[in-house]
């Protein structure tokens, strides 16, 4: 088959599955169930610790899942840092993008801060707080500070565990004292996950500003990491 | 449920969309953009399916799944640019 | 847990197991490997003496070991495996002796004894094999622990010739388990019992059941050499000479004949064979094969290439004895089991003797060798003479009842075989014979590495031939004597006939 | 539902799309990217739309906002690179 | 309460967090992880043994809300073979790096992936499989880049793009499915699943996800190059473990949750995929110049072998025949995990010891290092499905049930298969009888032979005389 005669082919044959995919997408919605499970995840809303359900899934339901996606974002982190230092970063800014930044950064962490204190109740969550917290490290890095804010190797290692840490942590004492592997005992989930995430926003900020950086933290003797 | 059908059209094409783009293109950050359009379709059809009308409230799971889905696509997004960069690096040695 | 479900086990083990340890022992370790050797050649004779007198007391010994379900690994002593537990493991004792003379100072030693003592375990195993799939699991255990002793020496040429061995005996190994497979689908789990099983089966199977014959056939003859299947067997000869010995005597070539005479009486039941016309067709497959290795063999130049050729003849009297219906033609191949195991090791022993001790490799070398070498010479002699059939010794015997085995089966014509192949027997044996003992040795041997002492060549390398010649000789002798060889085989005979 | 909200689902899915098909289509790279996160921003309005402020705010900070720019990173490190190989911080 | 379950994902994990927090004693750290982790698995392995089906949900919530981890023997018999090859590749790959950079990169890496595998193998959710995925993919990917060279960052790229696409595409059919029937937990799902064309359709999106994944051909391509180039007990892991936890994940769709929805001609076709493997990966393998090309190779041709057992175990009425077959399958891919492993190991060995693996220039090396010339004469035992391995056990079955189905061709495919692995199996081991000196002992260097020779023991021997043992372990919450 040509270059040309497989591109068609590969076209035709993806808006062909375009369609069906929309029938039975179309089929599954309106025969499906309607409900799934949000009248179950409202009904166990008060029992979760926390007001904002999207949280309460995150951070109780299914927050193995969470566990597991910490894991994810820490395996992309070491993959990053096993690839080398990092480029040498930007230019120091200038004067008016410097005064810009010192503005900024502040303002991101207290959004940070926000976010993860209303995310119990309203939209928000550790996600977003360490997001807002990469972002002031982007920023800080745009701006020149080649590490973007985050500390001196062994702290920065400290940070990225800090999240699942936390939730091992947590999830193991639940299980040592009888309850069962992340399974809060009533009255205690609200500053249980809370704690948990305290913890998940600082890894996550400190590992997608990382992520940013690219490249292995600077600790040990100068070119060990390089391979 | 029309709103939902309509998102859930538009998640499966930009899931088609994205890989077409995905089989068709060969530089990394082609394919990385082609697999976060991809991944934004499907992300689009789990909120889509958790609509519930505007007063009804939306199903939690679905949304939940895409935030996780989200800090897994830029997890692997960043670890491609990474690996890329270095690759970059050992063809210029 | 009582000896009867054990000893088979342990028959199979006491090689198995100074084998898997002496892989791991140092190169100079000469003493802990001769020990562990002698050893496990003594322990497994004993073990086996164990066993003939617990068969002649009718005990049942069976060993058993669940693989899946429906799948069994069964190790079962009967009349028929003792046959070729006793070859077996007398002739690895002698051999064994006869390889630690024969390697003395020569490299890789711990490799070579391993994988020696691992492949007398599958053979060992082979004849204790109680079902087919446990024949087949050992018959390719065979293949892999021959494979390093054919590419031992690590010339090209050995390791062209084991590449070539390994390449017929896998397609051999996979012909096989698809019939092994595809008759166990038909028939369930496929034991081997006296005068088989598959007779009870419906008849529209039948023609199923010939074609798995074919193929069965087809994979057992690629070892047991049978024509046009026998393409490895002379290119193996790089092996050292103990390895051909044991290969064209008691293992390989062996295991070969050995699961046709399993798959004809104790898988089909002979008369089944018989009724679905496959004897007939086994004969003939014999017979070409005896001729045509016999007519090859008159062409080699070489003394080991000829033997290997005479191997390709021999082992298919054994074939042909179980294609001729009738109790007397089984006698004759049953016996030539036995018989050409002993004849034959004796003439490789022979020929290694004249290699190793005076470099003499071709035909042509051997004038007047007699003189030097006497005592190898004359158990070469009798080697040869019984491979022609020559009274007194078994070989004779052998040839005697496959002829009246023949006439009784009405198949006249393999008689006629049979005299063409003795007398090119003897056209390619005498030869060697009459150079050996009448012509004038020359002034110098092409490579004399072992001077004569006290004796001819090293102790370790003599008395193994002559045992095995005096054996041969005994066999013919005492062909009738009560608890002999011959009686074991009528008494097998008669089973499978059901007299 | 009224008309006009569906026509407002019409006009953001269809400027979705020509966002995305854009983006896919572009011939530069560099493009290619900004117009990546353009529909990065685009996305967050959809999640708003559908009710799930959660799933907006992660995809405004993290979809569309680190990715891009790592992504804005990588391309114009191909970019410097594509000009003069030589010419690197 | 210990939750043998919860600790099996945990422990790696933890030992993953020290790892990363105190890189000068990763090393020891993920030794000791590696031996608690083994242990706990044991735990959890007789638990199941013994007390059948342990369940366990997360948060108490249950499902559907909560998540479950659950092992039926199925998951245990793939949970033991997963963490003993673990730890013999935890084991030689404490020595295998040194004290080069590399070392402390590998062990956090190492454990999240062990975490990640042992989570799928429990795992009771579509949605957690996903996460549990993309873990083993990223640290899968990271780990095969390590050694930094061209070759093996172009091939972890193509990996993890591979990756990436299977894992979007496995995770539309899980938002079909949750949009049908709204539940994600497999019990529930598997109870709910009717034929239709909402079932059909994402059963494909999922099984052609996750055989991207299992790099069954054609979507093998990434396989090669990325197997081929990983440090060697990377590349051990990865056949190993990797492919196979994917590959489990398409078993338990097929035949624990859709059981019944799962049509013959679909079956069919993946045989015939799992057919092409054979053939092609063999023939690849015969041709490949270098030895840990050759095994990556040899892994396609063995993932084919597995899909094989598709058509036949679709076609076939529950009961004992199908169980056999069910039980020969999880068989051959215990065997193959354990002997795949073991060639690696050895490969990496000799790599180390000839400075290159090209397999032409390989003679003098395969003889000096008689152990671990022993290692790939076992391992190749089991690849090539002769006895005494467990893959032969699995071969007669595969055969028997291809034979009594009347699927011809499946015979001559597996009898195709077997030659070739031989033939390409002994291109090697060919070379190890030469004129080279041998040593003065079989085993060279302990710490990295040991392990590959037990993990080859094992596959060869082990699996093949103690088969019958797994018959009774995935009795436990067997196939509906």
């Amino acid at each position: 088959m040509t270059g040309a005669a497989l591109r068609a082919f590969v076209t035709i044959a993806i808006a062909l599955a375009a369609g069906v995919l929309w029938w039975v997408f179309s089929l599954a919605l309106l025969e499906g169930p309607g409900e799934r499970l949000a009248p179950l995840a409202a009904e166990a809303l008060p029992r979760s610790g926390v007001g904002n359900p999207v949280t309460a899934v995150l951070l109780n339901f299914r927050a193995y899942d969470t566990l597991l996606e910490l894991a994810v974002l820490l395996a992309a982190v070491l993959g990053i840092w096993a690839s080398g230092p990092p480029d040498r970063g930007f230019a120091p800014a200038e004067i008016v993008l410097a005064g810009l930044v010192d503005w900024l950064v502040p303002l991101l962490i207290l959004a940070a801060g926000y976010l993860l204190w209303v995310g119990g109740q309203a939209p928000g969550g550790a996600f977003q707080a360490g997001a807002m917290l990469a972002a002031a490290g982007v920023v800080l890095r745009l701006a020149g500070t080649p590490r973007a804010g985050l500390p001196r190797g062994d702290w920065q290692r400290v940070l990225v565990v800090a999240g699942v840490a936390a939730f091992l942590a947590v999830g193991l004492a639940l299980m040592a004292i009888g309850h069962g592997f992340l399974t809060y005992p009533p009255g205690h989930a609200k500053w249980l996950i809370l704690t948990i995430e305290t913890a998940a926003t600082l890894a996550i900020g400190a590992t997608l500003a990382a992520a940013y950086v690219g490249g292995s933290p600077p600790d040990g003797p100068p070119g060990e990491d390089r391979a | 449920m029309i709103t939902a059908l309509l998102y859930t059209a538009a998640g499966l094409l930009l899931f088609c969309l994205g890989l077409w783009s995905f089989l068709m293109h060969r530089p990394l950050l082609r394919k990385l953009i082609a697999l976060n359009v991809m991944g934004s379709g499907v992300f689009l059809v789990f909120v889509a399916l958790a609509y519930r009308g505007p007063e009804g409230a939306p199903d939690p799971v679905p949304h939940a799944l895409v935030l996780t889905g989200i800090v897994v696509a830029v997890s692997a997004t960043a670890l491609a640019l990474a690996l890329g960069r270095r690759l970059e690096e050992a063809e210029r040695d | 847990m009582t000896l009867t479900a054990w000893l088979p086990a342990l028959i199979v083990l006491s090689s198995a197991i100074p084998g898997l340890v002496i892989f791991f022992l140092k190169e100079e370790q000469v003493a802990a490997r001769t020990l562990l050797n002698m050893a496990g050649a003594t322990v497994k004779l004993l073990l086996v003496g164990l066993l003939i007198l617990g068969i002649q007391d009718h005990q049942v010994f069976e060993s058993r070991l669940a693989l899946a379900p429906g799948l069994e690994l069964v190790l079962h002593a009967d009349a028929l495996s003792v046959l070729l537990v006793a070859l077996s493991s007398g002739l690895w004792f002698v051999t064994t002796i006869y390889a630690i003379g024969y390697l003395e100072g020569s490299p890789y030693r711990s490799r070579f004894f391993g994988f020696f003592s691992l492949c007398v375990s599958a053979t060992v195993g082979i004849a204790l094999a109680g079902n087919l799939i446990t024949f087949v699991i050992f018959y390719e255990i065979l293949t892999l622990t021959t494979y390093p002793l054919v590419a031992h020496r690590g010339t090209p040429q050995a390791t062209r010739g084991a590449r070539i061995y390994l390449a017929y005996t896998m397609i051999g190994g996979v012909l096989l388990l698809a019939g092994a497979v595809w008759l166990q689908v038909l028939a369930g789990p496929v034991d081997f019992i006296e005068r088989g099983m598959l007779a009870a089966l419906p008849v529209e199977r039948f023609g199923q059941l010939q074609a798995i014959f074919f193929l069965l056939i087809a994979g057992l003859g690629v070892k047991a050499a049978l024509v046009p299947l026998h393409g490895w067997l002379p290119q193996a000869m790089v092996a050292p000479a103990p390895v051909s010995a044991l290969l064209h005597a008691v293992a390989v070539v062996k295991a070969g004949a050995f699961g046709i005479v399993r798959i004809v009486y104790d898988v089909y039941g002979v008369e089944f064979a018989q009724a679905l016309g496959l004897l007939t067709i086994l004969a003939v497959l014999a017979s070409i094969t005896i001729v045509y290795g016999s007519v090859l063999a008159l062409l080699q130049d070489g003394i080991k290439k000829r033997l290997a050729y005479s191997t390709v003849s021999q082992v298919s009297y054994i074939a042909l004895g179980t294609a001729l219906f009738g109790p007397l033609g089984t006698i004759g191949g049953l016996v030539h089991l036995v018989h050409q195991g002993l004849m034959k090791i004796t003439l490789f022993f022979g020929a290694g003797n004249y290699a190793e001790t005076l470099g003499i490799h071709k035909v042509a070398d051997l004038d007047g060798v007699g003189r030097r070498m006497p005592w190898t010479t004359l158990a070469f002699t009798i080697g040869a003479l019984g491979m022609i059939g020559i009274p007194p010794v078994a070989g004779f015997i052998s040839k005697w009842y496959l002829g009246i085995g023949a006439l009784k089966a009405e198949m006249d014509w393999a008689i006629l075989i049979l005299a063409v192949s003795s007398l090119l027997n003897a056209a390619y044996f005498l030869p060697l014979l009459y150079r050996a003992w009448f012509r004038d040795p020359p002034a110098a041997w092409p490579k004399e590495s072992i001077p004569r002492g006290a004796l001819e060549t090293r102790a370790s390398l003599l008395v193994p031939p002559l045992i095995t010649a005096a054996l041969a000789l005994a066999l013919g002798l005492f062909a009738a004597a009560p608890f002999g060889v011959l009686e074991w085989c009528r008494l097998i005979a008669a089973r499978e006939y059901g007299l | 539902m009224t008309p006009d909200l569906v026509l407002f689902d019409l006009l953001l899915i269809g400027a979705l799309l020509a966002l995305a098909s854009a983006c896919l289509f572009s011939a530069e790279l560099q493009r290619a990217v900004i117009l990546f996160i353009v529909f990065g921003l685009l996305l967050t309005l959809v999640w708003a739309r559908l009710q799930a402020p959660d799933v907006a705010l992660a995809e405004a900070a993290i979809g569309a906002g680190l990715s891009g720019a790592l992504l804005l990173a990588a391309a114009r490190r191909l970019a410097r690179r594509g000009g003069r190989p030589e010419d690197r911080p | 309460m210990i939750d043998t379950l919860a600790l099996a994902i945990t422990l790696p994990l933890l030992g993953a967090l020290a790892a990363v927090a105190r890189p000068r004693a990763a090393r020891a750290i993920g030794l000791i992880t590696a031996l608690v982790t083994t242990a706990g698995v044991a735990a959890l392995v007789i638990e199941v043994a013994q007390f059948g089906l342990r369940r366990t949900d997360l948060g108490g919530w249950g499902a559907p809300l909560g998540i479950a981890l659950q092992a039926d023997g199925l998951a245990a018999a793939l949970l033991a073979m997963t963490n003993l090859v673990a730890l013999a590749v935890s084991l030689y790959a404490s020595d295998y790096f040194g004290d080069g950079p590399i070392r402390r990169h590998f062990w956090p890496l190492w454990l999240l992936l062990w975490a990640a595998l042992n989570g799928l193998f429990l795992a009771a959710d579509l949605f957690n499989i996903y996460v549990a995925l993309e873990l083993v993919g990223l640290a899968a990917v990271a780990l095969a880049a390590l050694t930094g060279t061209r070759e093996a960052l172009t091939a972890s790229l193509r990996y993890l793009l591979a990756s990436l696409l299977g894992a979007i595409t496995y995770l539309l059919g899980v938002a079909l499915l949750y949009a049908a029937h709204g539940t994600l937990d497999l019990g529930q799902l598997a109870n709910a699943i009717a034929e239709g064309p909402v079932a059909w359709t994402a059963l494909v999106l999922m099984t052609g996800g996750l055989s991207i994944k299992a790099a069954l051909w054609p979507m093998h391509f990434w396989l090669p190059p990325a197997h081929g180039n990983a440090p060697a007990p990377v590349s051990a892991a990865l056949s190993a473990l990797v492919v196979k936890a994917a590959f489990y994940l398409v078993l338990r769709l097929w035949f624990g949750l859709y059981d019944t929805a799962a049509t013959l001609a679909a079956a069919h076709f993946l045989g015939f995929l799992g057919a092409g493997a054979v053939l092609w990966g063999s023939w690849q393998a015969l041709r490949a110049e270098r030895l840990k090309r050759m095994a990556a190779y040899s892994t396609v041709a063995q993932m084919g072998y597995l899909f094989l057992f598709f058509p036949l175990l679709a076609a076939a009425e529950p009961g004992a025949a199908r169980e056999d077959l069910l039980a020969a399958l999880v068989l051959f891919a215990l065997s193959h995990g354990f002997a795949k492993a073991a060639l690696f190991l050895a490969a990496g060995h000799i790599q180390q010891c000839a400075g290159h693996d090209r397999i032409a220039e390989l003679s003098g090396t395969a003889q000096r290092l008689p152990a671990t010339t022993f290692v790939i004469a076992l391992a190749s035992v089991t690849l090539i499905g002769l006895p005494p391995s467990g893959a032969f056990t699995a071969k007669w079955l595969l055969l028997s049930g291809a034979i009594a189905a009347g699927q011809w061709w499946g015979v001559l495919v597996v009898l195709a298969g077997t030659l070739l692995a031989a033939a390409y199996s002994f291109r090697l081991l060919g070379r190890a009888f030469g004129f080279e000196p041998t040593p003065y002992r079989c085993i060279t260097a302990v710490h990295t032979e040991v392990p590959a020779l037990a993990l080859a023991l094992t596959a060869t021997l082990g699996l093949g005389l103690a088969g019958d043992a797994l018959w009774t372990l995935l009795q436990v919450g067997g196939p509906r």
